[in-house]
């Protein structure tokens, strides 16, 4: 989504006056200025696709709340990113995400460097309020290497974005619809069997949860390295 | 046990709050009033149920401590799979002497293990698995001074 | 071809149709076909033909004739008569019948409210023309608009034409037709689209299919129009695949169009082209929303995504597109023929024209419907519609389908327009009207639609994933009277959340049903749960 | 037009094959097509399988998981052939809904011991439901095979399955 003329304007986030480019997003120029806005399936260097939700912000004047990760600053806007009604939509969210699959942060991999759990802790969730779903849903450990545990994933997809844009495989993507959708690899295979699969462990590191991870690693062992992503990212817009 | 991490902070707990009912103290019965209770673990089976039930009746401000009372955490796992399936597992597939389900002593299982707040109306969480001791400390001494604690600084789910 | 060319076929085609002393007309929509009016169609050419009158009786097929629930339906012109529940064993009475007087014990009435009080621009030429014949729709001044148009209109002229006529959308929201256009004319680039939506996926709602089948060539003219307004050279039309007939009827009326040379290069010897390829869905409600049917033209998942940018800025293949429904374009060769001021007096000044209902459930009198805007509620319910069956109560009427909401009596006075809907609770939506009497449960109907939403949620955001089917297991408890006051609760704060934070319109409007059914019948929830 | 990719041959010499390539000609190889493909493949043979996934994805330059994700989104398009004599169709639109198309539905599982979606044990009937078959003004709608019963109930709908099973035998 990038947008040819490039203007300078100004805008207002949270009562301060901020300078952006025309091109950048809300939560881009959030960042910049060190305003934290809640986000799981948004990553720097790959594709939005704002669906968490959470990064939703108010703009004075619209009674429509904006994704930060999808909207262009524009001269003159008044942002709102934390409030009341903005903080119980997270928390609902966040319960949503919990709700649906089996989350259990004490015995997972990720524990204590997972970004759901830590969006729950920030944004004060102390107990989900819906019914869990409990949902019986497999776990491949078919690679060589790395395991997938779809009882953990958020179908941010993260793992399928940074597959096709930055690697170019294109390995993963989502299949179904609704509640019953689920990441897999090539027509559903074992991943370990994917013949388009270069191993290289990318999508383990952007996981955001404990679905993705390298075999070996005990509970709250599993840290991701992303350093990579926006240096790739770069180098991918200059060759295209 | 991480209640007990407390260390000497028991102490001022213990000069402004009486322990009345307690697996540490020797009462079999639930008293008829008190202002707080902590609850552990995730309701399982009919005898937590009924337990529970009689527990929000008797208390005033009612606390879920640790994961298992809040998520279900991992006991909530068998919930994948139907009461049936898992006593089939457990007692007969994993039993090769004598293999029998047992009906007596054991209280019989509910079909889904049950977070507390799902039975019983809860009044403070404190998630943690366990929860360190500094959270229930803070909760404990915002509880006594009549606050209602908010504990995202000193713990999470799994922490 | 040449602008005289279409007149003169007109002329030929209407000159010809004064030769037949009788013209049957039978109903072969959707409709009526499952009724098996294709074996009245085909005993009544054979018995017309054994008895020798060919030469002057012809036995036609056409579109919707309108009343659904009566069908199959047949027609006598130029008499007027109209016939109902025909049988095949009914063919050697009626075409003997021609002769004399009519079949009385088959003839439904004319003089009721449901074919006085309809006004008909959109569906003027269903049950009149032969949908598969293009020189039945020049008959009827087809092409007229598109005529005109390209030769003595400026595409902005067409535009303000549009924008006079106060024509809004008819896919659901009612956004100003004239504006939207605006916007994709203004649009920079050499690569423009016109999709014509026809993805219509509201359970209960047939009112795009049988438009379709009836008279798809308005469907074209209109694209075409659209196309030299915005300066479009393609146009795609996306429908459903469970609408064989339709697609049957309109990629037939597309190959005779080219051949005629109305749409394709130099449409009438002047500069403009414009192309139309049929792209069919494959069963995904959620690709009525616009940036999910782009996905879908383009072969990929139709997962909506965040708007902006617009369709109108970028749309299939990131190009300007200008997305209308099957009702709207329907809509633009009259407005072109007739002019956008006619148009506009037409209904009620904030909502101008006629909107087509498909009119189901407990009511007399069920089938396809065109009513001028600002028409009461009621008026559709207990004139049109002729009221409820087997003396039970109305109780409510759905509009919007599962983006909608449901209407009780007290509000039935109000005036049928985008804005006093929305007041109520429910919206225009496409057109799909299902009455309930006092039998309903207004809970059941709630869960009815969550559930449907839910299987039809795309499965991209959360909100809208995760939040339909928590509601529906809350609406299923309430409904199997095993809810407490607090699931009550949650059940709206859910709605809240869902609504106001799904990434697109299927989410937003998910909750809807309940929430209009929780205004409205709160006495029915309450009754079910346990205190 | 795709001139990268080397066409491959199709992965039998069942004619059918022609009619996916023809479809796939027709909009010049372009990934963009990969739907109208799925559905002439589906219109073809019934199913899509693997074989047929693979043949596409190297035909159009599509990805394996891309096609996957596609197919199993819309649900016109099935990965597994249905294999039953008959198809019994029941509409639950709103309108059919309204009018007791789910008592007959119900009805129809009982006595036939079958779910929706599924076929019997004895692979006689196939049992699926529609969002809407739009017959609104003649719900509830039933389509048995090719026919449509309409105004439908419970009884002659059972009735009329009962026929045709025992017309077979």
């Amino acid at each position: 989504m990038s947008r040819l003329s490039q203007q300078v304007v100004t805008l207002k986030i949270d009562g301060r006056d901020v300078g952006a480019r025309s091109n950048e997003t809300i939560l881009e120029v959030a960042h910049e200025n060190d305003i934290n806005i809640p986000s799981l399936c948004s990553v720097e260097g790959l594709s939005v696709v704002g669906s968490c939700r959470l990064c939703l912000v108010e703009v004075r004047g619209t009674s429509e709340l904006v994704s930060a990760c999808s909207t262009y600053v524009r001269e003159g806007m008044d942002i709102v990113t934390h409030s009341e009604r903005l903080s119980h939509y997270r928390q609902t969210i966040l319960s949503l995400f919990f709700s649906e699959r089996n989350h259990l942060c004490a015995v997972c991999v990720s524990n204590n460097h997972c970004e759901l759990q830590g969006q729950a802790q920030a944004l004060g969730l102390s107990h989900v309020e819906v019914a869990y779903r409990y949902p019986q849903l497999p776990v491949d450990a078919s690679h060589e290497r790395f395991v997938i545990d779809h009882n953990r994933c958020i179908l941010c997809t993260r793992c399928v974005r940074v597959c096709d844009e930055i690697e170019r495989a294109h390995t993963w993507d989502v299949a179904g619809r609704g509640v019953q959708a689920l990441v897999i690899t090539d027509l559903n295979e074992p991943w370990g069997s994917s013949e388009t699969c270069t191993s290289c462990g990318k999508c383990v590191q952007v996981c955001p949860t404990g679905a993705l991870f390298e075999k070996g690693k005990a509970v709250a062992e599993m840290s991701r390295r992303r350093r990579f992503l926006p240096y790739l990212a770069k180098t991918k817009e200059k060759s295209s | 046990m991480s209640f007990l991490d407390l260390d000497e902070r028991l102490i001022q707990i213990a000069e402004k709050a009486s322990l009345v009912y307690s697996p540490l103290v020797d009462i079999k019965t639930f008293p008829d009033w008190v202002d707080l209770t902590l609850v552990e673990g995730a309701v399982s089976n009919m005898e937590d149920w009924e337990k529970i039930r009689n527990v929000r009746q008797h208390t005033h401000t009612l606390v879920s401590l640790g994961d298992c009372a809040i998520t279900g955490n991992v006991p909530s796992m068998r919930n994948q799979f139907s009461a049936n399936a898992v006593l089939e597992r457990s007692y007969h597939e994993n039993i090769e002497l004598y293999p029998q389900i047992p009906r007596d002593m054991v209280p019989h299982l509910l079909a889904r293990v049950r977070p507390v707040h799902e039975v019983v109306k809860v009044d403070v969480f404190i998630p943690g698995c366990p929860p360190p001791a500094d959270a229930i400390f803070f909760a404990l001494s915002e509880l006594l001074e009549g606050r209602t604690p908010d504990l995202s600084a000193y713990t999470r789910f799994g922490s | 071809m040449m602008p005289e060319e279409l007149t003169e076929l007109a002329h030929k085609e209407q000159t010809d149709a004064q030769q037949w002393q009788h013209q049957i007309h039978v109903c072969t929509a959707t409709g009526c076909l499952s009724a098996q009016s294709d074996q009245v169609y085909t005993a009544l050419t054979r018995e017309v033909r054994d008895r020798g009158m060919d030469k002057t009786c012809r036995v036609k097929g056409v579109g919707c004739l309108g009343l659904c629930s009566a069908g199959p339906l047949v027609q006598v012109n130029p008499a007027g008569t109209l016939y109902q529940h025909v049988q095949v064993d009914d063919v050697p009475e009626l075409v003997q019948s021609l002769k004399h007087s009519p079949v009385e014990r088959l003839v439904c009435s004319t003089d009721i409210p449901f074919f006085q009080q309809q006004v008909k621009i959109v569906l003027a030429n269903a049950g009149n023309i032969d949908p598969e014949r293009i020189e039945e729709y020049l008959a009827v001044d087809g092409y007229q608009g598109l005529l005109q148009a390209v030769t003595e209109m400026t595409p902005s002229e067409v535009i303000s034409e549009v924008i006079h006529s106060g024509l809004r959308g008819r896919g659901g929201a009612g956004y100003p037709t004239g504006l939207k256009w605006t916007t994709v004319a203004k649009a920079d680039s050499h690569q423009k689209y016109v999709i014509c939506n026809a993805d219509e996926g509201d359970p209960g709602a047939f009112m795009d299919r049988n438009i379709l089948e009836s008279d798809p060539h308005c469907i074209i003219e209109g694209m075409a129009i659209a196309g030299y307004a915005v300066g479009a050279t393609q146009g795609y039309i996306y429908v459903r695949s469970e609408y064989p007939l339709a697609i049957k009827r309109l990629r037939n009326a597309l190959r005779r169009a080219e051949r005629l040379g109305v749409i394709g290069n130099n449409i009438f010897e002047s500069a403009f082209r414009f192309q139309i390829d049929v792209r069919l869905g494959a069963g995904a409600f959620v690709c009525g929303e616009e940036t999910a049917l782009i996905a879908s033209i383009e072969g990929r998942r139709g997962n909506p995504r965040p708007r902006p940018p617009y369709p109108a800025e970028a749309g299939l293949w990131g190009q300007p597109t200008l997305i209308n429904n099957v009702e709207t374009l329907a809509n633009i060769p009259a407005i072109l023929r007739n002019g956008g001021g006619w148009f506009a007096t037409i209904g009620s000044s904030q909502s101008t024209g006629t909107k087509v209902f498909a009119l189901t459930g407990k009511v007399n009198h069920g089938g396809l419907i065109e009513v001028p805007m600002g028409m009461s509620l009621r008026s559709i319910v207990f004139d049109i519609g002729g009221g409820i069956p087997n003396e039970l109560a109305f109780k409510a009427m759905q509009t919007g389908g599962p983006s909608g909401g449901c209407i009780p009596e007290t509000h039935l006075d109000m005036p049928t327009e985008y804005e006093t809907l929305n007041q109520i609770g429910s919206i225009m939506g496409s057109g799909g009207i299902i009455i309930m009497d006092e039998t309903s449960s207004m809970v059941d109907v709630a869960r009815f639609y969550m559930e449907f939403c839910q299987d039809e949620s795309c499965g991209k955001c959360v909100p809208c994933r995760v939040g339909t089917a928590q509601l529906a297991t809350l609406l299923t408890k309430i409904a199997e009277g095993m809810a407490t006051p607090e699931d009550l609760i949650l059940l709206e704060e859910l709605c809240d959340v869902v609504k106001h934070t799904s990434l697109c319109g299927l989410g937003q409007s998910a909750p809807n049903p309940v929430l209009s059914t929780l205004r409205f019948f709160r006495h029915e929830y309450l009754a079910h749960i346990r205190q | 037009m795709k001139t990268d990719i080397a066409r491959i041959p199709p992965p039998s010499d069942d004619k059918r094959w022609r009619i996916i390539d023809t479809t796939m000609r027709r909009y010049g190889y372009d990934s963009h097509c990969l739907i109208e493909t799925l559905h002439s493949v589906q219109e073809a043979f019934g199913s899509l399988d693997d074989q047929a996934m693979h043949y596409i994805s190297a035909t159009l330059g599509v990805p394996l998981s891309q096609i996957y994700g596609v197919a199993t989104f819309y649900h016109l398009f099935t990965l597994k052939p249905r294999e039953a004599h008959h198809t019994c169709v029941i509409c639950v639109g709103t309108s059919c809904h309204i009018k007791g198309g789910a008592t007959i539905l119900s009805a129809i599982e009982k006595t036939f011991r079958v779910k929706a979606g599924q076929t019997t044990a004895d692979g006689t009937l196939y049992l699926q439901t529609a969002r809407c078959l739009g017959s609104c003004g003649l719900a509830p709608v039933v389509v048995l095979n090719e026919e449509t019963l309409s105004k439908a109930n419970q009884n002659n709908v059972i009735q009329r399955i009962q026929e045709i099973i025992r017309h077979d035998a």
